[in-house]
């Protein structure tokens, strides 16, 4: 129990940075460069917890919150996410909701962080980020709906877990519809291509890369460690989604489901790679789409 | 535990209703008169929240009832745990509100205009008071009038300025459209029950005609809640009141629209569930919508006023989920959905109080309430600032604070809907939990404007720029209310017991009936509780780490402009770009008027863009119609000829009417 | 005897289409003071002779002393205060106004068939006369500019109104007979004072003028 | 004593006429008014017998109506003495006397069981009133003057007719051959159907004037509008409400005949056109004297109705005529300080009363709420319980109809009444010496507490007093 406790924490806190690298690889692959090290994000971090940091005059407590309170909630979330075995180390009946609002308050903190510095870049950058994120949370809900609905139960753990293999027997179309409209979210979530280009460098095209501009040494630190966080958090729904609990010994299940992350991040940098990024003034649509795809997938379930 | 008598309960509302006697005695002595005043207030409510706490922690309340000699009137009382569960806030709040109100708007200043306001601070709570107490429909209806009369003197403090004429009239006239509505439905319940005591109103048949009956409730208790698209009297009203009646009204007077709604469904025999899924929708379009307008809004009262608009909603969609629960037998979803609806009622009061004094003492401080002209006030008001940051996160649903976890347990209820057999339409009741997910962002997206606009960035004028932190008297009880904010959203579990009570006297269930659904959502309390937790000990963990990298002071620079070296503070986003994005997809709705000039030629002269939202309901649907009425009267009285014969003419057209009809009549 | 009587009422309605037809302000107060005098004659034709005849006197003298004698005095000295044109200028024109009065003598005996009298011995001419007569004098307060003449349409209405009266004698108490008759002698004396204020204030009788007050 | 309370006023009016100093004239009025109140306690102390054969008797129902009128009438001698002082210029002969026979009149209404004796009464209010309209010696309310008598005059006239018609119906050999309304009731049924009917209709025209009910209201706003208020406060607040009582005897004499149902319809369909008119004459008012008027058509609208409902409405309808003419005198009063301290009664020019009046202004704007039906004021509690009758009878039209012309007329009055009781009174023409003071604001104050304890705690007298009320005329 608490060996299992221990090495969900474990993994939880210690494999997210590889999955940029992973990313990172296949991304330079496909442009034909040798590309990173897949430790890059490692190093990095190290770093950036070495270095000094410079803050603008203008800034008060709120900007050096923004990144501890984001980091500390994303981490909180991933408390009720099980990456190893069947329950997380928190789940109980509605805990979706409260991991989608500890995600809320983390970008919650890093728009006013962001906002704090009086640069109307980042303002801008933390504008376009919560109105996205406002039009993600119900394409979220709906598609934790359906898993919700398909598996009778109303806990993450739940809706991942056992459930899943009948539930992908009997309501198959339902739940690919809500596996494509998270990952649609999860794109958008977590600034990707085609929603937002994390190496882009015109400011006035970025989302949350602006938002961080005047971060620097442990403060950039955190909000990079908090990003790998959540894309790790969204890869493991998709991933434990797809998998479907189809695996009885705890072995098996742990290398299917490393696995099928670094496989969600190859998918990941393939679809950065071969896409191009989308005007903002699409973004919107291409959200409500997932949702109208989940309530779609829901409607299939409650007729 | 103290016995809990209607003779306390009565000397609480004595005390709150004459409270601000004192002021108007001792005007020689304003700082005197108004601490008693206040004094006076604060033991009134003391008692009366003690009775209220000991109800809802399972003392039995009462009811009396003696003679009132007036037609149809008896002077029937009844501390219920429902009545408790109001009681918290109508009591609660204005307490607070008072204190403030000292240095805010204080009689030694202002004179009589403060001692009429304490006049009616005092009445309007002792009304509500008298309100949630009342057992009778006379009764009822007359704590309901005095109340309306009461905010309404209020709103008019500042009678000299047309904006507060103007909004204080469209309340009055709102809240008595909103009574006749009533005085209908009491009406008809009343002669058909032969008797106007909610007591003998129990198990009202809800089919047929009953239909009628829940419209007529909806009309009058949804005015005065401010149900979009009754909401249209509320952000005036809000913004022309001082800050103090403001959190008054916005925080507790809306909700006796709810208390009504809930005491009257409650008389209810098993109400079909298509009166929740209406109600479920109404409350839908207000969230969505509210907070839709309030992202619009530039003027901070009115943006916070339109945010009443979106919590009303919230708690009506956790009282139609209730209402679709009983209507389905399903005790989960009528635990649920009333939990979170009641407990919404109580932390709204809370978080919306807390923010609309905060908004007073920006204003107290920057004499603006536009976010075009706020901004930087986070380095000169701290204490402002942080408690104003907890409402802002609380209202928009964030844990670890209160307002998640009323939203949390209405999307509990919304979920638990799913479990409706299939091809039970009320099964889509659960869509109310995405439109929750919607609300938040929305919410969070708006107070991250208003944080931002009002106090981080530099000050974008020159008042911002020279503000100064308010007094203690009125960051007290601002920390009071955050404190409670906290407290509810960090050991929500506590609060599940008394909710339980309340859920079963509205229900008119055993409590047993709802025990089961209340045990697990006290567990899942629990674990939100050590979720919380956790969270604070990472971030303190972070925080330390932090510190442990960076020992002493850090270098400060320019904020990085890309390039840009020279930043000047009308650079800035400001608030309205900030929602610009969002209002964008309401306009099909919203209908916003802009002046926009935009820069011309090679050396553009000074360009300007400028927005406003006008109310969709008051200004472009209410008023003009009214107007084209208006026009309709005095086109009719052109007509009416003044002289003498024409008098005698009409006497004897009238005779003649008469009598041919008498004729036909035969 | 009752053809004395069918002769009486004939009149009466004949000198309601003459009010209503003449232009002369001296010659419709002449008019209307015959009227009275005729119907202050009635009483002591219908009474029964039985009942007793104090009563009737009374009401016969009262009559004719208020309705013949006092009123038209008070309007002729009203008129001379006035020093007023004599003409009658009518809103609605004499020959419309006859046609008018035609059709309302017309419809009064065709609703009097619906009003038996409960007392068969009495005249049956009674009921259409009276009605005409109201008739006449509202029709006279409508159509006609000057106040004077208003007031006259008001006595001739009063005059319908009486004819009814004397259906009532044995059971009418000579106390709210007096009554009634003192209330007409008081409204136009009352009427004749503001008509007085009236010719002050506006140099003239005509009632067109009164048209100040409205929304 | 019946016979006292007609007899003093009317003396002391002569008297009055009399007296050759207009000073301390105005004392008069305080005199009857205080000797009549005393009269009115004497009788509710003890019941009189009938007096003159039966012609005078206080029923319950002219004891509803007295003890209004009493009441007001007080205060409206008290206010009188701080009006007229200041009103010196004038000559106050007339308005004194006429006052006081008016009141002996009304009292003669209240009392008369004789329909020919009420007629007679109701005629004298008239004749005593109209000179008093022409207080103000202007063009004006000399029209408005000229106006009310002529229509009233006419009005009256038919009323008469129809009470001929009502004694012929009972003409028949064996019939009563009497006018004393118990006689009539008596004689129920074997009344002649055909001149019942033809009566009601005649009577309900005639009263139906006097009370101002449309269409046959269009006296009312010249009259109210340039009368002095003192007057408009006893025209609205007690001669209505006897024409009121006048319509109640004549609709107690068709119930009695079975004639009752075409009265009723008549009396309910009358009732809500006064209020739909009133609603539609009160939008966007100006002149807040005539808004007044129109809130009195109303109100006799509500009177009709309740009547009409019949049921427990009636009992509401006596009390909200007593509910009406204190309110009604709370307003006329009020609006006649601010009229005189602005010199205007037009929105235009009006502004700020509350700061100007600390006493008038507030007590208009209470009054205003007090009359639209807002509780605790009675007014609220008569309103309801007539409206109650609508609901409880299950004519939801006539309900709903009700409650939306109160809706509309609230929105009128209310727009026009804080136009002129709010905002800040600079700027606005000012008639100095003409502010509060206690002879002229107390009066409505007090009438207005008086409203205000109505509503918290009616007396077990008065509502058992409505009740039989009741009963006596609608048999409920």
């Amino acid at each position: 129990m608490l060996a299992r406790a221990l090495f969900q924490m474990g993994l939880l806190l210690l494999f997210p940075p590889l999955l940029l690298g992973v990313v990172n690889r296949t991304k330079s692959l496909f442009a034909g460069r040798k590309g990173l090290p897949l430790l890059q994000a490692y190093y990095d971090l190290a770093k950036l917890l070495r270095k000094g940091a410079v803050y603008s005059r203008t800034t008060t407590w709120t900007f050096r919150a923004g990144p501890a309170v984001g980091l500390a909630s994303i981490a909180a979330a991933g408390l009720m996410m099980a990456v190893a075995g069947e329950r997380a180390l928190v789940s109980f009946a509605g805990d979706f909701v409260l991991f989608a609002y500890l995600l809320a308050l983390a970008r919650f903190f890093t728009a006013l962080a962001a906002l704090d510095t009086g640069s109307s870049f980042e303002g801008m950058g933390a504008a376009r980020e919560v109105s996205f994120a406002s039009m993600a949370e119900p394409a979220l809900f709906l598609s934790l709906i359906v898993l919700a609905r398909a598996t009778g139960t109303l806990s993450l753990s739940g809706m991942l877990g056992r459930g899943l293999a009948p539930a992908w027997s009997t309501a198959a179309p339902a739940l690919l519809l809500a596996a494509i409209s998270l990952y649609v979210v999860a794109l958008a979530e977590n600034a990707r291509i085609p929603v937002d280009d994390p190496n882009t460098h015109l400011e006035l095209t970025m989302i949350h890369e602006v938002m961080v501009l005047d971060h620097s040494g442990p403060d950039l630190a955190f909000i990079l460690y908090g990003a790998a966080l959540k894309l790790f958090l969204f890869g493991a729904i998709l991933v434990r989604l797809v998998l479907g609990h189809r695996f009885e010994s705890l072995l098996a299940a742990e290398a299917a489901f490393v696995a099928g992350m670094v496989g969600f991040a190859i998918l990941l940098g393939v679809t950065e790679s071969v896409m191009a990024r989308l005007r903002l003034v699409r973004v919107p649509q291409m959200l409500v789409g997932a949702s109208v795809l989940s309530v779609f997938a829901l409607v299939l379930l409650l007729r | 535990m103290v016995p809990v008598t209607p003779a306390l309960a009565v000397l609480a509302v004595v005390l709150t209703t004459a409270s601000g006697l004192p002021g108007l005695l001792l005007r020689r002595r304003p700082a005197l008169g108004q601490a008693l005043s206040s004094a006076a207030l604060c033991a009134g409510s003391a008692l009366g929240l003690g009775a209220a706490a000991a109800v809802l922690s399972g003392s039995g309340g009462f009811a009396v009832s003696a003679p009132w000699h007036v037609p149809l009137g008896s002077l029937a009382l009844r501390l219920d745990p429902l009545s408790a569960l109001f009681l918290v806030p109508i009591l609660g709040v204005p307490a607070l509100g008072s204190v403030y109100g000292l240095t805010y708007f204080p009689q030694s200043l202002l004179g009589g205009r403060a001692v009429r306001l304490q006049l009616y601070y005092g009445l309007v709570t002792g009304s509500m008071a008298l309100v949630v107490l009342a057992d009778n429909a006379m009764l009822f209806l007359a704590g309901w009038e005095v109340m309306a009369v009461a905010s309404f003197l209020l709103v008019l403090t500042d009678h000299e300025k047309a904006e507060s004429q103007k909004a204080a009239f469209t309340y009055l006239a709102a809240a008595h459209a909103g009574t006749f509505a009533l005085f209908a439905f009491f009406c008809v319940v009343g002669s058909a029950r032969g008797s106007f005591d909610f007591a003998s109103w129990n198990g009202l048949p809800a089919g047929g005609k009953a239909g009628w009956l829940y419209a007529l409730l909806l009309v009058g208790f949804g005015i005065k809640a401010g149900l979009m698209p009754l909401h249209f009297w509320l952000p005036g009203a809000h913004a022309a009141a001082p800050s103090h009646v403001s959190a008054l009204m916005s925080g507790v007077l809306l909700k006796t629209g709810i208390y009504g709604l809930l005491r009257t469904t409650g008389l209810f025999e098993a109400p079909p569930a298509s009166w929740g899924m209406a109600l479920l929708a109404l409350g839908a379009v207000s969230g969505v919508l509210g907070v839709g307008l309030a992202l619009a809004q530039h003027d901070l009262k009115r943006l916070l006023a339109y945010h009443s608009v979106e919590n009303i909603g919230i708690i009506a969609m956790g009282v139609g989920l209730a209402l679709v629960g009983r209507a389905r037998g399903e005790p989960a979803l009528v635990f649920l959905g009333f939990a979170g609806g009641a407990l919404h009622v109580v932390n709204h009061s809370l978080f919306k109080s807390l923010l609309f004094y905060g908004a007073g003492s920006v204003q107290h401080a920057c004499h603006t309430r536009d976010l075009e002209h706020l901004g930087g006030l986070a380095k000169s008001m701290r204490a402002t600032s942080f408690l104003f940051l907890v409402g802002a996160a609380a209202i928009s649903g964030l844990p670890p604070l209160n307002g998640f976890v009323s939203e949390w347990l209405v999307a509990l209820g919304a979920l638990r809907a799913m479990e409706l057999p299939r091809g039970d339409a009320a099964a889509f009741a659960v869509l109310a939990a995405p439109a929750l997910a919607l609300i938040g962002g929305l919410a969070s997206a708006c107070f991250a404007k208003v944080q931002g606009a009002v106090f981080l960035g530099s000050p974008r004028s020159e008042h911002a720029a020279h503000a100064r932190e308010s007094p203690r008297t009125m960051l007290v009880p601002m920390a009071v209310l955050a404190a409670a904010c906290a407290a509810i959203g960090l050991f929500p579990a506590l609060l599940v017991p008394a909710l339980h009570r309340a859920a079963a006297t509205w229900a008119g269930l055993p409590p047993e009936a709802l025990a089961s659904p209340a045990a697990q959502a006290a567990a899942s309390a629990r674990w939100v509780s050590l979720v919380a937790a956790a969270l604070l000990a990472g971030l303190a963990a972070l925080v330390l780490l932090r510190r442990r990298a960076l020992p002493g002071p850090s270098p400060a620079s320019e904020t990085w402009g890309c390039a840009f070296s020279a930043p000047t503070p009308r650079m800035q986003y400001t608030g309205s770009s900030f929602a610009e994005i969002l209002t964008g997809h309401f306009a099909w709705v919203f209908r916003p008027r802009i002046r926009f000039q935009p820069p011309r030629g090679l050396f553009p002269r000074n360009a300007s863009f400028a927005s406003e939202v006008p109310d969709t309901v008051l200004d472009l649907a209410l008023s003009p119609a009214l107007s084209f009425l208006e026009r309709i009267a005095l086109w009719l009285r052109a007509w009416y000829p003044t002289r003498v014969h024409f008098h005698a003419v009409l006497l004897l057209l009238g005779l003649v009417a008469i009598l041919s009809w008498r004729l036909l009549w035969w | 005897m009752a053809a004395w009587i069918d002769m009486v009422f004939i009149l009466v309605v004949v000198i309601d289409l003459f009010t209503l037809a003449s232009s002369r302000l001296n010659a419709a107060i002449r008019a209307v003071a015959l009227q009275g005098a005729l119907l202050s004659v009635l009483p002591l034709l219908l009474a029964s002779w039985e009942h007793e005849i104090g009563h009737v006197l009374v009401l016969s003298l009262g009559a004719l002393a208020i309705k013949a004698i006092l009123i038209p005095w008070l309007m002729f000295r009203a008129i001379r205060e006035a020093a007023i044109r004599r003409e009658v200028e009518p809103i609605i024109g004499f020959v419309p106004s006859m046609i008018l009065g035609g059709v309302g003598v017309a419809l009064a005996f065709a609703f009097s068939r619906g009003l038996p009298l409960p007392s068969p011995e009495r005249h049956a001419y009674l009921v259409p006369t009276a009605l005409a007569t109201v008739w006449t004098g509202l029709l006279l307060v409508v159509s006609r500019k000057k106040a004077v003449n208003q007031v006259l349409g008001f006595l001739i209405l009063e005059n319908g109104v009486f004819v009814f009266g004397l259906l009532l004698a044995e059971f009418m108490p000579v106390m709210v007979e007096a009554g009634v008759l003192l209330d007409l002698f008081a409204a136009v004396f009352v009427m004749g004072i503001v008509m007085f204020h009236i010719n002050r204030e506006f140099s003239s009788l005509d009632t067109e003028k009164l048209t100040a007050l409205k929304d | 004593m019946i016979l006292l309370l007609i007899l003093v006023p009317l003396v002391l009016g002569s008297m009055a006429f009399a007296w050759p100093e207009n000073r301390n004239r105005p004392v008069f009025l305080l005199v009857g008014a205080a000797a009549h109140a005393a009269g009115m306690i004497g009788l509710w102390v003890r019941n009189e017998p009938p007096v003159l054969d039966g012609f005078l008797f206080l029923d319950a129902v002219g004891k509803v109506a007295l003890t209004a009128t009493s009441t007001l009438f007080l205060a409206c001698a008290v206010y009188a003495q701080g009006y007229l002082r200041r009103r010196d210029d004038r000559d106050n002969r007339v308005f004194v006397g006429g006052l006081l026979v008016l009141l002996s009149a009304l009292t003669t209404v209240g009392v008369a069981q004789h329909l020919g004796l009420l007629w007679v009464a109701i005629e004298l209010t008239t004749l005593a009133t109209a000179p008093l309209i022409y207080f103000n010696r202007n063009a004006r309310s000399l029209e408005a003057a000229w106006k009310y008598l002529l229509v009233c005059s006419l009005g009256i006239a038919l009323a008469l007719l129809g009470t001929f018609f009502l004694a012929l119906a009972g003409a028949a050999p064996g019939g009563p051959r009497s006018l004393l309304v118990e006689d009539l009731v008596r004689a129920g049924p074997s009344l002649s159907k055909p001149w019942v009917r033809a009566a009601f209709v005649f009577l309900l025209v005639g009263y139906g004037t006097k009370m101002g009910l449309a269409p046959l209201h269009s006296w009312k706003p010249d009259a109210y509008g340039e009368a002095p208020g003192l007057l408009g406060a006893l025209l609205s607040g007690a001669v209505t409400n006897f024409a009121f009582l006048s319509l109640a005897r004549v609709y107690q004499v068709c119930r009695a005949a079975g004639e009752d149902a075409f009265a009723r319809d008549a009396l309910v369909g009358l009732g809500l056109l006064s209020m739909a008119l009133a609603a539609v004459f009160m939008v966007g008012q100006r002149d807040f004297k005539r808004m007044l008027a129109y809130s009195s058509v109303e109100h006799m609208g509500i009177l009709a109705v309740g009547l009409g409902l019949g049921g427990s409405a009636v009992a509401g309808a006596f009390f909200h005529s007593l509910n009406n003419g204190l309110s009604k005198g709370v307003l006329f009063l009020a609006a006649g300080n601010i009229h005189r301290a602005f010199g205007s009664k037009l929105t235009d020019h009006v502004r700020g009363a509350a700061r100007r009046l600390p006493i008038s202004g507030p007590l208009f704007l209470a009054g205003f709420l007090a009359v639209t039906g807002t509780p605790p004021f009675s007014p609220f509690f008569s309103e309801f319980v007539i409206l109650n009758g609508a609901f409880g009878a299950g004519r939801f039209w006539v309900g709903g109809l009700f409650l939306l012309f109160m809706a509309v007329i609230f929105i009128g009055m209310g727009t026009t009444v804080l136009k002129v009781v709010q905002g800040d009174d600079a700027g606005t023409p000012s008639n100095p010496g003409f502010g509060d003071s206690w002879l002229t604001a107390a009066p409505p104050l007090v009438l207005m507490l008086v409203v205000l304890l109505l509503g918290l705690w009616l007396p077990r007298g008065l509502s058992d007093l409505f009740q039989s009320a009741a009963r006596l005329v609608a048999g409920s």
